[in-house]
Parts: structure tokens; C-alpha cells; sequence
């Protein structure tokens, strides 16, 4: 992708993302911390290509620990995020 | 090799699924009602992302790329990822079981440094090894578009990491709350910041592995620097805003592979974290340079401070209070900071059970900032399985003080202090508050008379004639409270 | 730009459509409607790009054709909507 | 040559900024006071995208194009270009000055039958000089995913103009509003439908010129058979549709160009296109699809229908209602079609200023659908000066009625009608309607009590013992009661 098609993906990104949290129900601003700790990790995707990147050990190795620690994030950040959700209930009726 | 499987058009519309997953999953979060099938967005965005790297990135043994995918596979190198995925995954679910409702704040401090340490482990390993992420020219070394944004990815993940840090331990009380002032440390953070810059611009121009590892030193330390003068209390702004610039850095290492996924992500969670910062420093009615220079909220009303205990106040006993309740018509209840410490929330759901079937109409009125981090009481009582239809925001039930026979008010203290609408030098003037004076009676549990909120400051309320002070921990207060209604 | 950059554009303007028109007051929906009407007229662009096209001059002509009717759109649109805005006045007090 | 210039990384950004301005024009009319400065980014984005254009593709004269562009400017074409552009900006600007606020909805069916035509004209001259399009192969032959965008943009503006062209004439009144249906239309319809998409496939797999033509003339006459058994009240629905449509066509020629302020624009104006007609339908309560298959809504009223003149009813002089208001404490006007077709607002602005000055609270109530566009009643209201402050949405001042002396119905009818609420069987039953009966004394003017409204339907409220019917021409009854009032 060249540059300017990557610079208007984030520009509407932002967008995005200014209208789509200021839709998030305060009473779920917590959740939302937790879910945007756990997309965030989504720079496992650095991580694994360095993981499996030949030549450079030093890297791979690095590549691997990121992998770990960010795929805490991403397990933990979704089963928390899922945990406090499943709480949320509206009156029986 | 790598680069050309990860530039197929497939590829990339994989990762563009990824990102529209995400993005459907914050939207989920705008009904209770939708969010877990927003979370299951996001865990299929996620899936999707580390499955596409994994099958287009395939971890191939030495010399053997020519045989093609299937026959030069590295085998161990394809078990220590997975295994590196399943000890984080191991990892991170049992802490998600185990954690307390009460201990959100310091987790998702905690979850933040290990973001920001995973940005900086990956632009280090792309340093090292540029030819596997396909940032390098035909002679090896990195482009220079390339070099700005990882070591763009690198400072930001560096602060992220260090500042988090501290947020967690203080959050964590692992270390004191109490602001920490060096001497002149605003000027050392300039420094610090121009050197940072200086040496950025060194690695831009001449690709210096010393620039490099100097400005990852010394974004450590300003990370670090940044956080420790800032009080325990107003640790939350800081999560929310280090949560921020962990999604920066997700984008800036989105520029360097192109990555979609990366990018949206990266302006989501950015814009999140921005925006919760801007929520809460608007509903404290402070500015957000206030917060980042530090110095203010001691934490945890240790302080004592200012308290006029020579005014004239009523005490109350949990059978006033259980009197006074079970003859009310409406009863609406002000959880706050003291609510979550005491873990009371089990309690006064069965408060407001009993309270119910004696015909009273219960409420719950949430102020944009009770307790310690957004939406903290909502998830403490739905974690009580308060249902959710009967907690309001400020703007929906303020209105509804006046009508109400009893404000409950539950180890909240600042967020219903009248000096933020009458008195000009009050820290918290300008505050939108609850009006709990309004209501026909007012109950305050409390510890004790000295004890302030985090801002610090006395509450007025305390000394009027229709207040009624509970004094002791809340949780023990309410669990008299509901022996004594019957 | 390739096609899958264009595609993500496209859907991140979608959503960013979508947001920003459900933000907009209905008490403005006319104006809105005179406003997108002279936004779409965008596509003079095409317009012009056929008009300067040299060697057909079909095509040409099509284009200069195109170009009057997108024009008498994005002026028309664009005038109506300022005419229309600059009667919403708050109360003076 | 061209398409060098247009891929230059400066010319992809300036229409990105242009997009981004379009963006930031449709945000600013999310408040009257945002709105201006909204207008003025969507002029600047597309002054942009216009000079952008004009620079990247300069005409050259033939054979010069190896001397460079100064040298080889075919200095006619471009004066022909500014005087296309002269001419249009001429004749739009003055339309846009002439016009009166009442004919709203026809303009802009009209305006849409142009951005249609435009689009087929872009897409045709795409198809005989696809070179200049850059959308050519070495052979000359069109891309093959150029052709789909090609002829999407082609059918979708073809419908758009004659559809366009349809609704303005049944709006203008220029054409009977009552649906013409012919017999077995759906049946000819999708006929026409299917024959469109296989023509469409013939021209992407065989690049034939007939193909497309045929899929030209089909569209065209699809358009023109889809809006005819429409009835004209229905109009702004498929007006918003139409809008829509033309969205969608943009973004199609968009993705032809690989530009991004067309395909930006394309999704917001079809997003907003969408939304608008969805509000529309589910503030009838219709479904779109009833809309889409027309017959409902002979217009204008004109049918006279189904009233019950024999039940008793009281009628009002303007004296009487002049009376009425001048001793209320407040008085809620409620505004509809009726007052647009009488001209009224600025008569009736006098009567809240003379209410006002003697001391009568005066509010504006405005039904999401009254009049027959989105925003109608707010415009005509904005027109005759009414401050937007005094104007509520249904939502907002529904549950006044109750507290208010009267509610003044001044051509308004289904908006109000309470069978919408009780009577299962109503074509309009489940739409939300304004609860004026809770007023103390309705005041409604309408010409006769034959005459219906849109719905066609008798309205019940006419009997009530608090109702006085005041029997006119709305603008004629409003300076009357100006008159009386002292
Ligand atoms: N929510 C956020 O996102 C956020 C972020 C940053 C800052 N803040 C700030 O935090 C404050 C929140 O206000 P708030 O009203 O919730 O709390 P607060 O003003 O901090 O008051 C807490 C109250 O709880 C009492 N308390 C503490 N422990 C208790 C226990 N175990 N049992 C009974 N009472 C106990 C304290 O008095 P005693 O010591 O006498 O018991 C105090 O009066 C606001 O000033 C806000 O600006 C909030
Ligand atoms: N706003 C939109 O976007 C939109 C779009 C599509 C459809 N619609 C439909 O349009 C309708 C709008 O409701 P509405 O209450 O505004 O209007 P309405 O129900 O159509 O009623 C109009 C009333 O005005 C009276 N009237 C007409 N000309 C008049 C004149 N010169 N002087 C005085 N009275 C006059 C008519 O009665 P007489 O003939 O007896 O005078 C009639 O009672 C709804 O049914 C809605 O669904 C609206």
C-alpha cells in the first residue's frame, strides 16, 4: 500500500473512532478500557513476523517474547472485558 | 519472499476484515444489550489478524525457501510461537478469572505496560532484522519513512511501558499515591524530551544503532519521569491516556508493515483513550495539563485536611437509616469511591432488594466520575447484579433529587458537593454534581467526620439540618442496615 | 491506489456516512439534504478529466457537458444551503 | 501522461483533504451554529477537488505533449472548461437565489437529476476515451474491473435522472401526484431489471458498445417506470432514495478513478440518503419497501375521503381564537404542510411576536414528518425569523401539552392525529404523533372539513369538546387573528 492510501485509512480511522467511543454507554466506559487494552494487541501481528523471520536470532527471540506478552493482553483483555459483560443484566420481568 | 505472500490483495482485505471487526466491537459497547456480541467481534478480529500473519508469514528453515512453503517449514520455530501464544493466552486467562471487580483499575494498568513493552520489543526485533518485515532496501538498511515511524513506535511504546509502570504500582498501592515532586522537574523533562527528539532525528537522518538505543533509554525514563509526580488518585486520566498512546503506537507500526488492521486499531483505541481523558477531566472541571503536571490528589482522602469539625452535625444509627428508608416512597442511592473500597456493593443490592419488596422505588444515580476509573460503579453493581435499567447517569436523574424521600449516599463524597456549583474557590467549582441536597433526607455513610474526598475539601452537606451522617465502614453499615429492616 | 486500498476507504467512509449524517439535528435535515446534493456533484471531477482528454471529441464534449450540469449542482447546492443556514437564528437576547 | 501526474502522491493527498472537508461539512450541521462554518468546508473541499483536477489534467493540445505541459496547453479547451463552469455556476447560483423556501423539494429533485445526468455523461465519455481515464490497457480495451464500475455508475445515474425527473415533475405539480398504475408492473419491472444485469455482464465480459447502451436506455426507462405509480406525497422518501442512489453512483466512478473524494463523498451522501428515508419510514410508520412499491398517497389531500361531517363539531372565528391566546398563559404551535402551501410562517411569526409581547409563553412543536420533506417546517420557520431556540423536536416537548392553555394546529393534521395511537386498524396507526389533545383548547386551521391530509385519513381530534375548527386558508386566518389580537 502506498503511503496516502494508508494516510487516508487512519484519517478515517479517527473518524471512526471519535464517533464510535462517543457512542459507548458510560456505563460501559470500563469494558471499554479493557477491550481497547485488548485490540491494541494487535501488534502480535509485529511480533509473530518477527518470531518467523530467519537469520537473526536475536530478533526471533524478541519477536517470541513480544508474542507472549502481548497475547496475555489479548486473552486476558477479552476474558475480562467478557466477564464484567456477562454482569450486565436487565431487570427480570 | 514474505513480502510478497503479505501483498497479495487477499492479505490485505483479511486485515481490513480485522479492523471493521474491531471497530463493530467498540460499537457493540453502546448498549449493554449488544456488547458481548461485541466482544465476539473482537476476538474474531483478532483471530482473524493472527491467523493471516501466521499462514503469510510462515517461519521458514534456512536455505530452504526455495524447496517452497510446505517443504522448508520450520517445525520448531512454528512450535515455540505457538507455544509463546499459549503461555501468554495461559497467562492472561487465569488472571482474567481470578482478578477482584474491585482491581480493574491496576489491571488494566498492568495490561498497558505489557502493550507498550510488546511495541517496543517489536520495533527493536524490525531494527534488527528490517528484512523480515520488509522495511529494507536492496543494500539492507531501513527506509527512512520506515525509520520514523519505528522509532516513533519505539518512544511511544518505551512511555507507554514505564508510565504504566508506575500507574500500577501506585493504583496498586504498592507504592504511595502521594505525588512525587523532584526539584526542577520540568526542565529535566524538556531535556529529556528534546534529547529524545535530537537522537530520533540522528537515527532518521544516519540510521545510528546508538541514536536508537538512546532513545529508548530515554523514553523509558521520561515514561517513568512523567508519571511519578502525578497523585494516585488522578491515576486514571493517565491509564487512559498512556491506553491512548499505546494505540498510537499500534498505528505507527501499522504505517511500517501497512497494515490495516493495525491502523484502525490504532486510531480506535487512541481515540478512546483520548476521549475517556477528555470525559473525565471534564467532569472534574479540570484541564488536562493539570492532571499531566502533577501534584494534585493525595490519594485516597488519607489527608485529613480542612475539616471544620466545630460545626454542628447529626449522627445516625443503621436503625434511623433502616426507619427512615423502609417508610420512604423513593429511595435514590449515590454509590461512590468508599462503596468500592469497602466492597458494599453485595450489600446494598440486598439493601435495595429488601427496600423493593417493602414497596419502596429504588435508584441508582451514577456521577461520570464516582470512584476511580469510567464506568467503575456500573461494573461493581452489575457485578451485584444490580440490573442495569435501574442505574441512571447524572443528566438522566438529577432532575429527580427533589421528588426523592431519601439520598443514600454510599462512600461518595465529591461528586455531591454543593461547592461546586456556589463556591468560586473551591477546587471542584464548576463541577456538574449531584443534587443530592434536594432530597428530603439525606444519609452519608462515612468513616469518619475528617476524612475527605480526593479533591481534598470539605463537604458542606455534611452540616445540614436534613443530613444524617452513618459513620463507619460501609459495607459493616449496610449490613446493620439490613438486619434492622424486617 | 490498489483496489483493496480503495475498498477500505470506501468502508471507513461508510461508517464515518453513517455516523456523521445520524449526527446531524433534524431541525438541519433540508439544508442537509441541498448540502449532500451539491457534495455529490464531486463528480465534476470525471467530468473534467473527459473534457481535457484530448483525441475523442465525443468524449469531450460529453465531459464539457457534464461539467455545466455537476457545476449548476455544486453552486446551486452549495448557495441554497448557505441561504437556508443563514436564516437560523437564535434568540437574541 | 496524465495518470503520472495523477498518481503523484500530493495529488492522492489533496483529495483526501477534500474528503476530509466534506466530512467536516456534513459534522457542522449537527447545530444551526456549526452549520455555517460547515457550508464554507464543503465549498473549500471542493474547490480542492476542482483545482486538483484542473491541474493534473491540463488539455494539451494534439502532438504537443512531448513539449511539456506549457508549451502544449490547448489554450480552447480550457477556456471551454472555465465557461462550463461559468455557465453552470450561473445558472445554479441564480436558481438558488430565486427560488422560494416552499419549493424545497422540488429543487432538490431537480438538482439530483442532474447529478444523475452528470454521471451518465462521465461514464459514457469514459467509455469512448478510456485513455484518458487511465482506465485503458495497452490494447485500448477497458480494464475489466474498470468496465463493473463503469456501467454500476451508468445505471445507477441513469435512474437516478429520469427517477429525479419523475419526482420533481409530480412535486413541481407540473404532473398529477395520484400513482399511475399500470397493470403487471412489478412483472415489467423486474423484467427490465434482470435484462439490465445481463446486458451489464455482456459488457464486462465482451467490452460490446451495445451492451452498453442497452443498459443505458433500460435504466433510464426502469428509473422513469419505478417513480411513476408513486404517489407524489410520498415523493420525499424516494427523493432521499434517489439521493442516495446518486451517492453510490459517485462512489462507483470513484473507484473507477482511484479517487478518493469522490468515494468519500459517494458514502457519505449515499449514507445519508439511506438514514434520511429510513427517519421518513419510521417516523410514518411504513416500511420502505411499501414506499418502493407505491399506490399510497393520492396527494395533496384532494381526495376529500372518508370524513364524518355528520358528527357535531364547533367552529371558531379568528376573533375568538385571537381572544383564547391572548389570555393563555402558554400556546404551543404546531406547524404542517398546510402552512407551507399557504406561505403562513411569516404571518404566523407576527402572532407569536404580538403573543409574546403580552406576556404568552410561545413554543414551536415540530413532528419529525410534518410537511413533506425532513426539515421543512424548521426552514420556513427559520425563513420568518423564528429563533431556533423556540423550535422542539417532538421528543422534547411532547409531554408539555398537558401544562399548556393551547396547542395551535395550523395545517397540520396526520401529525396529530390520535388514531395513530388507539385505532389499530388507521393506515397510520404506531406512527408517534404530537398529544395535542392534552392541551386545554385545540385551535385547528384547515380550508374545509372534507379536506384530509396526507394519510387520508379522518382525524377524530375535529370533535372533541375542546377542539374549535377555524375554517380558512391558514395565512388569511393567521392576519385575521393578527388583526384581533390588540
Ligand atoms: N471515576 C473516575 O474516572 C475518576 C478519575 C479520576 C479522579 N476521580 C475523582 O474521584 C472522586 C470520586 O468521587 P467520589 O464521590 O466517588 O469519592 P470521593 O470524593 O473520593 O469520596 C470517597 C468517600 O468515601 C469515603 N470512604 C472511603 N473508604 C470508605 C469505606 N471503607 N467505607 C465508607 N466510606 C468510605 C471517604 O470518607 P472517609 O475517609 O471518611 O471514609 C470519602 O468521603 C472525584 O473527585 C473524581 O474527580 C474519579
Ligand atoms: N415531512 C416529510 O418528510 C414527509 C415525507 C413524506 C410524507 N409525509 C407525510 O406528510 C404528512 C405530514 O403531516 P402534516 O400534519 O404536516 O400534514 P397533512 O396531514 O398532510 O395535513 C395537511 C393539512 O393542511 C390543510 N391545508 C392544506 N392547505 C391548506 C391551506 N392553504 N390553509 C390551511 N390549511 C391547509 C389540509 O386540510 P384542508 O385540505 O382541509 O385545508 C390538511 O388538514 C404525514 O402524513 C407524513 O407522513 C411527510
Amino acid at each position: 500500500m502506498d503511503f496516502v492510501s494508508i494516510l487516508s485509512i487512519f484519517v478515517l480511522a479517527c473518524f471512526v473512532g471519535y464517533y464510535v467511543v462517543w457512542s459507548v454507554t458510560p456505563a460501559l466506559h470500563t469494558p471499554l478500557m479493557a477491550v481497547t487494552n485488548a485490540i491494541s494487541s494487535v501488534i502480535i501481528v509485529g511480533a509473530l513476523i518477527a518470531a518467523a523471520g530467519a537469520g537473526v536470532p536475536g530478533a526471533k527471540w524478541l519477536g517470541l517474547l513480544g508474542a507472549v506478552f502481548a497475547s496475555i493482553n489479548i486473552f486476558g483483555g477479552f476474558a475480562v472485558t467478557a466477564r464484567m459483560l456477562a454482569m450486565y443484566k436487565k431487570k427480570e420481568r | 519472499m514474505h513480502e510478497a505472500a503479505a501483498t497479495s490483495p487477499w492479505v490485505a482485505f483479511a486485515y481490513l476484515v480485522s479492523g471493521v471487526f474491531f471497530i463493530l466491537a467498540l460499537r457493540g459497547l453502546s448498549s449493554p444489550a449488544t456488547s458481548r456480541r461485541g466482544n465476539r467481534f473482537g476476538m474474531a478480529g483478532m483471530a482473524i489478524a493472527v491467523v493471516t500473519t501466521l499462514v503469510t508469514h510462515v517461519p521458514l528453515s534456512p536455505g530452504s525457501a526455495l524447496d517452497g512453503y510446505r517443504l522448508g517449514l520450520d517445525g520448531v520455530a512454528l512450535v515455540e510461537i505457538l507455544a509463546a501464544i499459549g503461555i501468554g493466552a495461559a497467562i492472561g486467562i487465569v488472571t482474567a478469572r481470578r482478578i477482584a471487580m474491585t482491581a480493574m483499575p491496576q489491571l488494566v494498568a498492568a495490561f498497558h505496560s505489557l502493550v507498550g513493552m510488546a511495541a517496543v520489543l517489536v520495533a527493536v526485533a524490525a531494527f534488527l532484522n528490517p528484512t523480515a518485515f520488509g522495511i529494507a532496501d536492496a543494500a539492507g538498511s531501513i527506509l527512512q519513512v520506515s525509520r520514523i515511524e519505528l522509532i516513533l513506535g519505539l518512544a511511544i511504546g518505551a512511555i507507554t511501558f514505564s508510565g504504566s509502570v508506575i500507574a500500577f504500582l501506585k493504583l496498586n498501592g504498592s507504592m504511595s499515591g502521594a505525588p512525587i515532586l523532584l526539584p526542577g522537574r520540568h526542565l529535566i523533562n524538556i531535556a529529556l524530551a528534546l534529547a529524545i527528539v535530537v537522537f530520533a532525528v540522528g537515527f532518521w537522518s544516519g540510521e545510528h544503532a546508538v541514536d536508537f538505543w538512546l532513545v529508548l533509554g530515554l523514553a523509558f525514563i521520561i515514561g517513568f519521569l512523567l508519571i511519578v509526580p502525578i497523585g494516585g488518585a488522578d491515576m486514571p486520566v493517565i491509564v487512559s491516556m498512556l491506553n491512548s498512546y499505546s494505540g498510537w503506537a499500534a498505528a505507527a507500526m501499522g504505517f511500517t508493515l501497512g497494515n490495516s488492521a493495525m491502523i484502525i486499531t490504532g486510531a480506535l483505541v487512541g481515540s478512546s483513550g483520548a476521549i475517556l481523558s477528555y470525559i473525565m477531566c471534564r467532569a472534574m472541571n479540570r484541564s488536562f495539563l493539570s492532571v499531566i503536571v502533577g501534584g494534585f490528589g493525595g490519594g485516597d482522602g488519607a489527608a485529613g485536611g480542612a475539616a471544620a469539625i466545630d460545626r454542628p452535625w447529626k449522627r445516625g444509627s443503621a436503625e434511623d437509616a433502616a426507619f427512615l428508608m423502609a417508610e420512604a416512597e423513593s429511595v435514590i442511592i449515590v454509590p461512590g469511591y468508599g462503596m468500592a473500597v469497602a466492597q458494599a456493593q453485595h450489600a446494598l443490592r440486598e439493601m435495595a432488594d429488601q427496600l423493593k419488596a417493602k414497596g419502596v422505588k429504588v435508584s441508582y444515580a451514577i456521577h461520570p466520575v464516582a470512584g476511580r476509573m469510567p464506568g467503575h460503579m456500573n461494573v461493581l453493581l452489575a457485578e451485584a447484579n444490580v440490573p442495569y435499567d435501574e442505574v441512571f447517569e447524572l443528566d438522566e436523574i438529577n432532575s429527580e433529587f427533589g421528588q426523592a424521600d431519601v439520598a443514600f449516599v454510599i462512600g461518595a463524597n465529591d461528586v455531591t458537593n454543593p461547592a461546586a456549583k456556589t463556591d468560586k474557590s473551591s477546587p471542584i467549582y464548576g463541577m456538574p454534581v449531584l443534587d443530592v441536597e434536594k432530597a428530603k433526607t439525606v444519609l452519608f455513610i462515612k468513616r469518619s467526620m475528617g476524612g475527605v474526598g480526593y479533591a481534598g475539601v470539605d463537604n458542606e452537606l455534611f452540616y445540614r439540618d436534613n443530613t444524617m451522617m452513618l459513620l463507619a465502614d460501609a459495607k459493616k453499615m449496610v449490613e446493620e442496615i439490613n438486619r434492622s429492616i424486617d
